[in-house]
């Protein structure tokens, strides 16, 4: 059964030095606070894993937390770059950056492998793509009933998975609903867990669309309301587009980027346990 | 019903315009950015059955204004079914069941190969941009794909720096070799025309011009030596009403 | 778009002799009505699938519709055998029967495959048991990243899938939802669908742990209100398990059968359009 | 709390009894049948935390009564989760997440292996049987596998006639090389007593007799040459709240 404890002191126990950690969450239910928990708790040298890097990894990779960055789409979407991925990439700010990259279709597979107790995942993707050749993690793999030749992607199974969800109840049981992307499958493919929550409740209430994950496959549940900041978690609060798009001029100068965590990571607000 | 004249509306709009007519019914993949501002404007005008799918899960959205991002609250909102990523590309993409995808770029190339991953060599890139996303499997997957793209020597060029989803590969044939199931891309928009493989060599050629573009100028913004296909035609431009269903999109505001 | 008909015409238009057929529902929602539509066409040398033949393909065996049998589990869940089955492979009545055996979880991921257009699935299963000495279609796999020998099945992409569900609206999207089995996979890995619904509604109402199937991947639906019976469709009515006790005196002789098929099936309330 | 008198309880009671006993808590892949009714009764009295799993996908299912089928809606009414079919068993089964799967069996050997196919050639069956449902994946992925059946000859035979669901395969050794991942059958409970794999050779031993049976009945009833573990016990007979809970279970019948 997951313990419910507070955000601080699941991120301690959870995320060490090295490790490997997806914080999922597509566009919605995004885990911001658990992100900014770990930069102000120093974590060094951690293996990123996601989908979609977003905001949350660029302030985690210009804060020097990552050493490695396995991703599939890697921008501010529908606003444009993340600066700070693209500073680490080129300039290696504020330090090297190793990337590992793939499809999306390619790491949602990954994931499912993972949780499925898989070692390898089989789709058809990257095919005459530049992707394999810069990827070792893409080869090639041979139908045995039609010989038709697809592609296979190693699973993903993070040391640490960290997603958001609306409610919990008492018991670390965990209801998410709206876009549930693929979180149910990176708390599955992990080999420890942290979910934050808007609230602990007595019950969780049946919900349409609701994924259900329960409180024995997790480790953690620690409450963090409005915790998926500037992203959203439907029922509790809408995305931050105007965020979105200031980011862009915050991040874009490694200045700006530093006073602004200063300011409202390290110690503003959300620094306050 | 008259036809604007050309200052009347953007490059742009014309383009997004001609993006949108190009889809007729059926399901479409959509990428964000024009692709969606596109198939939303196909949603509100000719085309109100089309079924639109995101790669965040969301089957037959019907977002009143063109979401910011792939997954903003109103595509799961409105939408028939909401499933998780794994399953949008298991189940709904990778088998061939969507008609349209629909791709931005930032190069493509004379073969209509994208890149969204890097200008410049991968290991020391002049600039890294996003990556592939959904697109690789879109460019795979679907029925056909239309790329809607602004055209510029940078963006057109003869090989693009890195393949990230393949149009037709080095020319004919190379698609079945693969083992892509979708015809590919059949159309690709931009600012000043609309470009179409050959049917015979796979090359894009110009198909259409907008209104006002001469053909020294679309060759003038290509990257390799641009041939203007036999019924090479003027597009239609943008009805009142397409115009209309446009800016009510874009909240008023020429795009 | 799928067009809502009557059952009759719908089974006429989708099911030819020969065809592979898979009717699924597990234990709950299974598509009776459909089944017995089947039967009273006359149809012959159908490859059955499913994966536990439960009473529906007792009768469909039976009635010598049947040329072959994919499955996965031919028992009368918690009662005993499916005599007619048992018949059709130890005495071959009324026909021989060709079986071709799985286990749950292969049926279910040649399923999975076959919705997502692969021509495979790999799984751990099967290894060390006697099925692949009998059953072809599962073969050796190994990971081309770790060198660990897995197993392999091919997809399953039925001429026909047929479904039962609690409701549709009159564009043919269809809702179902409390155990929902492998319907979802079976739907999209079939070439033709019909799913049987309790009703046709004006709008589907959101409904917690539903499963919606949107009438664009659906060939026909046709109402068939009570079309689950002895199986439940939850919120409709409730599995009849004196009917499938029952069901083990009825099928155990072959006159009992014929008899009982012929007042319930052929000739009774159920034949009449 | 007096110990009822061995005539006071069924041997059908006494081996649902010993069943509910092995499990202790985490979470259990119920088979339908025995194990369901002996998986309900450790809930209702010992175990109120078990999580029961049914390959119907209902997660953490409360049912008041054992179902007569995995899939009825009781499960899905009282479950935590319900998922899909094809989840059950590729994301909670196989990565070895369940603590114990609980099988039934129509033969088991030596070796632990279960037999649920046929009796006779598989061509030409003496009986044809169910078949393999979930359990080959259950046997192979589960962290241990209880086993509930019936002792007699025909069942607990030197071989079995067919291979559906592997206990300890050929013996010691052969788990690991089909790297099957949970560590396997470790108790066969029967209306007799309990047989345990014997560390060194994996054979089934008897470790328990059930009150009133002796060793040579329990020999009689199988079909190798049943060894007698070192510590051979005898069972601790059902207390007044395990029949209790197990004949509310059952509707006040005997089973």
């Amino acid at each position: 059964m997951a313990t419910v404890i507070p955000l601080a002191e699941a991120v301690a126990n959870l995320v060490h030095d090295g490790d490997s950690v997806a914080l999922e969450g597509f566009t919605h239910l995004i885990p911001y606070a658990a992100g900014h928990e770990i930069i102000r708790q120093g974590r060094r040298d951690l293996t990123l894993i996601r989908m979609t890097p977003d905001l949350i990894y660029d302030q985690l990779v210009g804060m020097g937390c990552a050493r490695r960055l396995v991703f599939s789409w890697g921008g501010n979407p529908g606003v444009g770059s993340l600066h700070r991925f693209r500073d680490a990439v080129q300039n290696h700010w504020p330090a090297p950056l190793e990337v590992e990259e793939h499809s999306h279709a390619g790491i949602a597979n990954a994931y499912a492998a993972g949780a499925s107790g898989l070692p390898f995942a089989v789709l058809r993707g990257y095919r005459g793509t530049d992707l394999p050749a810069h990827t070792a993690t893409v080869k090639p793999i041979t139908c045995p009933f039609t010989g038709e030749e697809l592609t296979a992607v190693p699973a993903i199974n993070p040391d640490v998975a960290i997603v958001h969800a609306q409610r919990a109840d008492r018991h670390g049981n965990v209801q998410l609903w709206g876009i549930t992307g693929v979180q149910k499958e990176a708390v599955l493919a992990a080999r420890r867990s942290l979910v934050t929550v808007e609230e602990v409740v007595d019950e969780l209430e049946p919900h349409p669309g609701a994924v259900t994950l329960p409180g024995w496959v997790i480790t953690h549940v620690s409450e963090a309301p409005g915790g998926s900041h500037p992203s959203y978690s439907a029922g509790y609060s809408v995305r931050d587009n105007d965020f979105y798009q200031a980011w862009d001029a915050i991040a874009r100068d490694r200045e700006s980027f530093l006073a602004w965590m200063d300011e409202h990571v390290l110690t503003g607000e959300a620094a306050r346990p | 019903m008259s036809a604007p004249s050309p200052q009347s509306y953007t490059a742009d709009e014309m383009m997004t315009v001609a993006a949108a007519r190009r889809l007729r019914g059926g399901s479409c993949f959509v990428g964000i950015g024009l692709p969606s501002l596109a198939a939303n404007l196909a949603r509100r005008t000719h085309a109100p059955d089309l079924v639109l799918i995101y790669e965040s899960g969301t089957i037959g959205a019907k977002p009143d204004l063109p979401p910011l991002s792939i997954g903003d609250g109103v595509l799961a909102e409105t939408a028939d079914s909401v499933v998780s990523v794994p399953e949008i590309f298991n189940y709904w993409l990778q088998p061939g069941r969507i008609d349209v995808g629909f791709l931005g770029a930032a190069q493509i190339d004379r073969y209509a190969n994208i890149n969204t991953t890097v200008i410049g060599p991968y290991d020391d890139p002049k600039v890294r941009l996003p990556g592939a996303g959904g697109a690789p499997e879109i460019a795979a997957s679907c029925g056909e794909v239309t790329v809607i793209v602004r055209q510029s020597p940078r963006a057109f060029v003869d090989r693009v720096d890195f393949v990230t989803s393949v149009g037709f590969g080095s020319g004919p044939g190379d698609r079945e070799r693969l083992g892509l199931r979708g015809r590919g891309p059949r159309t690709v928009i931009t600012d000043l025309g609309i470009l179409e493989p050959d049917p015979v060599t796979c090359e894009l050629v110009l198909t259409h011009l907008h209104p006002g573009v001469t053909l020294e100028r679309a060759r003038a913004a290509t990257g390799w030596e641009l041939a203007a296909a036999p019924g090479l035609r003027e597009t239609e431009p943008p009805a009142d009403h397409e115009l209309a269903a446009l800016r009510a999109l874009t909240g008023g505001h020429r795009s």
